[in-house]
């Protein structure tokens, strides 16, 4: 990548670990060499359930923009009942990548845009792997596998290595399995 | 051996020449506290008669390191004291918290209560002298009903002052004492346990004001044995929760004839407006506490 | 101050490899205390800084820092803890937000008039009423006149950084050290920062020693009533008056810069990141433009001045990291090219104008500089500013840049009104 | 004289006696012992010393005979209301 500003949004809800998906990525492009990295949360008072969102600055230099992203080169969505809010798309950059947590292939999603669209079942995934917090599927990290494969932006052994150091030991492969099912099962449509 | 006025130490920490006004019910009783304490301490003073008993700068008329504290900080302070020695590794050394009654009852209770609640190591004395004193006497959470002050001029206080002792003790502390000015060595005895006991401790010190409460300075001590003689204030000690009457409310429960509040009453110009009322109202509460101490008391 | 010879020869030595962790501003300034060895800690939480006080009880509990960690029941009582603490010899910590601070307000006077080194972390956020957690800076600018120095920190290098250095600045100059930063835009955002080594920090910053300290075996008692005229002491000396200890605060907030400089010079020379400056200088060599911002908002504005460049316009940013003590006469020296000032202020003392504007102001009167100074209200209230805003509100100033000096008597502001 | 000789930079207090001046002279009666009521004189040993221990301002000497410090007694005449033998007076 060159010195350009990468910019990711990420959309949930309090509880599904945006927050937490959006510092991995950081993370792994700070391994893979980029001097430039900020992860944010949105700020305000965060419950469970209510929506979320979190961002992700990606460059070879520091980064110096610390206001709020107006046209991220990627979103990702946790939790795919938040398409229907128009902020969550709102200004995604033409020939980005939006990443759905969703059962449907892209194209059922009815999404227009000029943009690329993934999804990935990552609801699925964390419950048949039993990655459940609280009873509800915790699908920030298999998204990771989801968003590395849609924008290969940061690659697979970088986040796997932010996985072995953030998570304890009785979560790390499970959060890896998830990574690697939703890397495997992401469907991808790209623009034409 | 007994602690009397003969075998009392000589040392003095209070030094003569200071800015009290004569017959000072809160210098004898620093004095004799700070003896309790052997000088190994360090105190903590909000504003109050305190710190002008301790003096203006460049000098000061008391023999111990003191530092004065904003008003409502005295209990943070005595944290700041612990925990600062602690980390530097002196061990030695009592924290003695010091405040009026306004310091304690009214501004500084939130402190207070914080560090109590924490179950800061230091003791905490509240001399109570029933109001704002230092500024010119005006109503406190500690002054009792029918009292004329600078805040209740005409009407006198018209509600009953608030237990603090009885406060703190919902703090379960390991150590509460209430006493007088004017029974010196039953304090000097309640400080020398308080110095021997882990946490916070807190002793109440009654402290008649002969400005503000309009009695000749000669009558202080008197003032003082009064209150107690008719039940207004109780001498005890309530340690690891076995409450005890001590010195002369010990006696008097033995006794049990409490003079009338009246008698007491009639000695200060603040009660001179005081209604018929008032003192029948003062009786009953005087008389339904006093029973409940007896009550408590496991030492009689 | 003495200086021991022992800690300034060993600096020479160079740091250790460097360590980068990516943190947020919270844990930037909680590794900075921890690393100063902080003896005494007392906190309360408040958002957006309670990540603060949760990191330094952990790292209490944990053992990874032997320090007393005292939870408060209000910011009134933390600040009294810690200049008790401080009063008996201890290095003592705190941080707090906005409500937070101005509760502490009594107790900041009292810190810095008794002259203690206290260090305090404000994350900077906005004041009620209405409520609102977000960033601004109206609660340390309200803090202004308590006697405190006071650092603003563009990123959470700078935090950590700063924390380190404001300790040995206080306990030279004997001034409390507010390290201020944004709420949010950098105490929940995570970037890499270079996390010292414990010996190299050791090395640089040398024990807490007292200018005073409370003890039985030399009975002193401290801050009691000071008359207005000075009193001799029973020697007869002539001690200060009121008014000579607060000139005596005042002097030492005057002299602070030469430690300041030199203190983030040394801590460059270790560490390899300069401070040896009141203000950060972007393109000011031949900038007739200079945008004036503190905070993580100087980081955003450099942005904005490479928009204008490609303009063709001569911006330059100056960053203002110390508010006080204010450098008058080194910005006087860094503006002489400027022809147009545009200040931007995330507070505002109302009925006049952003408090950093008048500074400048008030620095360039009797100078040579016949700069326009125009100044914009932004941020309020964790109002995102965009790069783009501060390059457009510096195009609609650029007129003044053709009628020269010119002061406007109130703040433009940013918003919808 | 200028007061950088004290070469403080915070208020800092040492302890002197006589702070507020010679108190002494802010008395209107003065106590007078009359040593031949007065137990410790009249026993000649260690006893009583009930006015040493109520004074506030520890002005008085816990000797035989005791003595009273003139110049810093604020007159407040404690000393005679808690003298058992009635041997000191206010005049």
């Amino acid at each position: 990548m060159n010195t350009k500003l990468y910019e990711i949004r990420w959309h949930g809800r309090g509880g599904q670990g945006a927050v937490t998906a959006a510092k991995i990525v950081a993370q792994a492009a700070y391994l893979k060499g980029c001097q430039g990295v900020t992860a944010a949360p949105s700020f305000g008072a965060e419950r469970r359930g209510i929506p979320v969102s979190a961002l992700t600055r990606i460059s070879t230099e520091p980064v110096m923009v610390i206001s709020q992203v107006e046209k991220p080169n990627a979103v990702v969505v946790l939790d795919h009942t938040l398409l229907k809010y128009k902020e969550v798309i709102s200004g995604l950059s033409s020939g980005g990548w939006l990443v759905v947590n969703s059962w449907q292939h892209p194209k059922e999603l009815n999404i227009k845009g000029d943009f690329n669209i993934a999804t990935a079942d990552a609801t699925k995934i964390c419950r048949e792997l039993g990655l459940m917090v609280g009873g509800l599927p915790m699908v920030n990290t298999a998204m990771l596998g989801a968003f590395t494969r849609a924008t290969q932006i940061v690659d697979m052994p970088s986040i796997k290595k932010v996985i072995r150091e953030r998570f304890t030991n009785n979560a790390v492969d499970i959060n890896l399995a998830a990574i690697e099912k939703a890397y495997e099962i992401t469907k991808l449509e790209r623009i034409k | 051996m007994k602690v009397n006025a003969v075998n009392l130490t000589e040392t003095e920490y209070v030094l003569p020449g200071n800015r009290t006004c004569p017959g000072c019910a809160l210098t004898l009783a620093y004095r004799h506290i700070l003896k309790a304490l052997d000088g190994q301490v360090i105190v903590t003073v909000p504003a109050s008669c305190l710190t002008v008993l301790h003096g203006m700068y460049p000098i000061t008329s008391v023999n111990v390191p003191c530092v004065n504290t904003p008003f409502a900080s005295t209990g943070a302070s005595a944290t700041g004291l612990v925990a600062g020695l602690r980390a530097t590794g002196r061990k030695e050394i009592t924290v003695l918290a010091m405040a009026g009654d306004g310091g304690t009852h009214d501004i500084g209770i939130q402190s207070l209560s914080g560090a109590a609640e924490r179950q800061e190591d230091f003791i905490y004395i509240c001399y109570d002298n029933e109001g704002y004193m230092n500024t010119g006497n005006q109503r406190s959470g500690s002054t009792p009903l029918g009292a004329i002050t600078g805040t209740t001029p005409i009407l006198g206080k018209r509600q009953n002052p608030k237990d603090i002792a009885a406060i703190m003790e919902a703090h379960c502390l390991p150590y509460i004492a209430t006493s007088n000015s004017s029974y010196p060595l039953d304090l000097y005895e309640k400080v020398r346990k308080a110095k021997e006991i882990k946490g916070t401790r807190f002793i109440h010190v009654f402290a008649p004001c002969a400005p503000g409460w309009q009695f000749p300075y000669s009558d202080t001590i008197k003032i003082g044995q009064l209150a107690v003689e008719t039940g207004l204030v109780v001498l005890y000690e309530v340690e690891n929760g076995i409450f005890r009457l001590t010195s002369a409310s010990e006696s008097l429960a033995r006794k049990g004839n409490l003079k009338p509040v009246r008698e007491y009453l009639a000695k200060q110009g603040r009660f001179k407006n005081i209604a018929e009322e008032q003192i029948s109202q003062l009786q009953d509460w005087v008389n339904t506490r006093w029973e409940c101490y007896i009550d408590r008391a496991t030492n009689f | 101050m003495p200086k021991t010879r022992r800690a300034s020869a060993s600096l020479t030595k160079k740091a250790n490899k460097a360590n980068i962790r990516l943190l947020d501003g919270n844990q930037a300034a909680a590794e900075g205390a921890k690393l100063s060895r902080v003896q005494v800690i007392a906190a309360y939480p408040i958002t957006p800084q309670t990540p603060v006080t949760e990191a330094l009880s952990e790292f209490a509990e944990r053992g990874d820092l032997k320090a007393e960690y005292v939870a408060v029941e209000s910011e009134h009582s933390a600040m009294a803890v810690c200049t008790s603490a401080s009063m008996v010899g201890a290095r003592t910590f705190t941080a707090t937000s906005a409500h937070g601070l101005a509760y502490m307000h009594e107790m900041l006077h009292w810190a810095a008039g008794a002259r203690l080194p206290v260090v305090l972390a404000c994350v900077n956020r906005a004041i009620g009423a209405p409520w609102n957690v977000l960033n601004d800076q109206q609660d340390s600018i309200s803090q202004r006149d308590t006697g405190w120095i006071q650092i603003y920190a563009r990123n959470n290098q700078e935090i950590l950084d700063s924390i380190i250095q404001a300790y040995k600045i206080a306990e030279s100059v004997y001034v409390p050290v507010m390290v201020c930063f944004d709420g949010y835009v950098l105490s929940h955002t995570e970037m890499p920062v270079d996390v010292p080594s414990q010996e190299d920090v050791d090395r640089f910053l040398p024990p807490y020693k007292p200018h005073t300290i409370l003890d039985p075996a030399n009975p002193k008692n401290y801050n009691l009533v000071t008359l207005a005229d000075p009193r001799a002491n029973a020697d007869g000396v002539l001690c200060h008056g009121y008014m000579e200890l607060r000139y005596l605060l005042q002097e030492a907030l005057q002299n602070s810069a030469e430690t300041i400089i030199k203190v983030g010079q040394e801590f460059g020379e270790l560490f390899g990141r300069n401070y040896a400056n009141m203000f950060w200088k972007d393109n000011l060599d031949d900038a007739d433009i200079v945008i004036v911002a503190m905070g993580s908002l100087a980081m955003e504005a450099k942005v904005a001045m490479g928009m204008l460049r490609e303009d063709g316009l001569k911006v330059g940013v100056l960053g203002l990291r110390m508010f006080r003590p204010f450098p008058k006469a080194a910005l006087v020296k860094a503006l002489e090219k400027a022809r147009l000032i545009v200040v931007f202020d995330k507070n505002i003392s109302y009925g006049s104008e952003g408090a950093t504007s008048s500074e400048i102001k008030s620095a360039l009167y009797g100078s040579q500089i016949k700069a326009a100074v125009r100044n914009f209200i932004v941020g309020l209230g964790g109002r995102d500013i965009k790069a783009r805003e501060l390059a457009d509100a510096v195009r609609k100033s650029l007129p003044s840049l053709k009628t020269g000096a010119l002061n406007i008597e109130y703040p433009e502001w940013i918003c919808y009104i | 004289m200028r007061t950088r000789d004290c070469k403080h930079i915070c208020d800092e207090s040492s302890p002197a006696i006589g702070e507020a001046g010679k108190t002494g002279e802010w008395r209107s009666l003065t106590p007078v012992i009359h040593h031949n009521k007065c137990i410790p004189a009249k026993q000649k040993k260690q006893s009583c010393f009930l006015c040493w221990l109520y004074c506030p301002d520890a002005i008085i000497k816990k000797t035989i005979p005791i003595q009273i410090n003139l110049e810093y007694c604020k007159g407040c005449g404690i000393c005679v209301q808690v003298c058992p033998a009635k041997a000191i007076t206010m005049a």
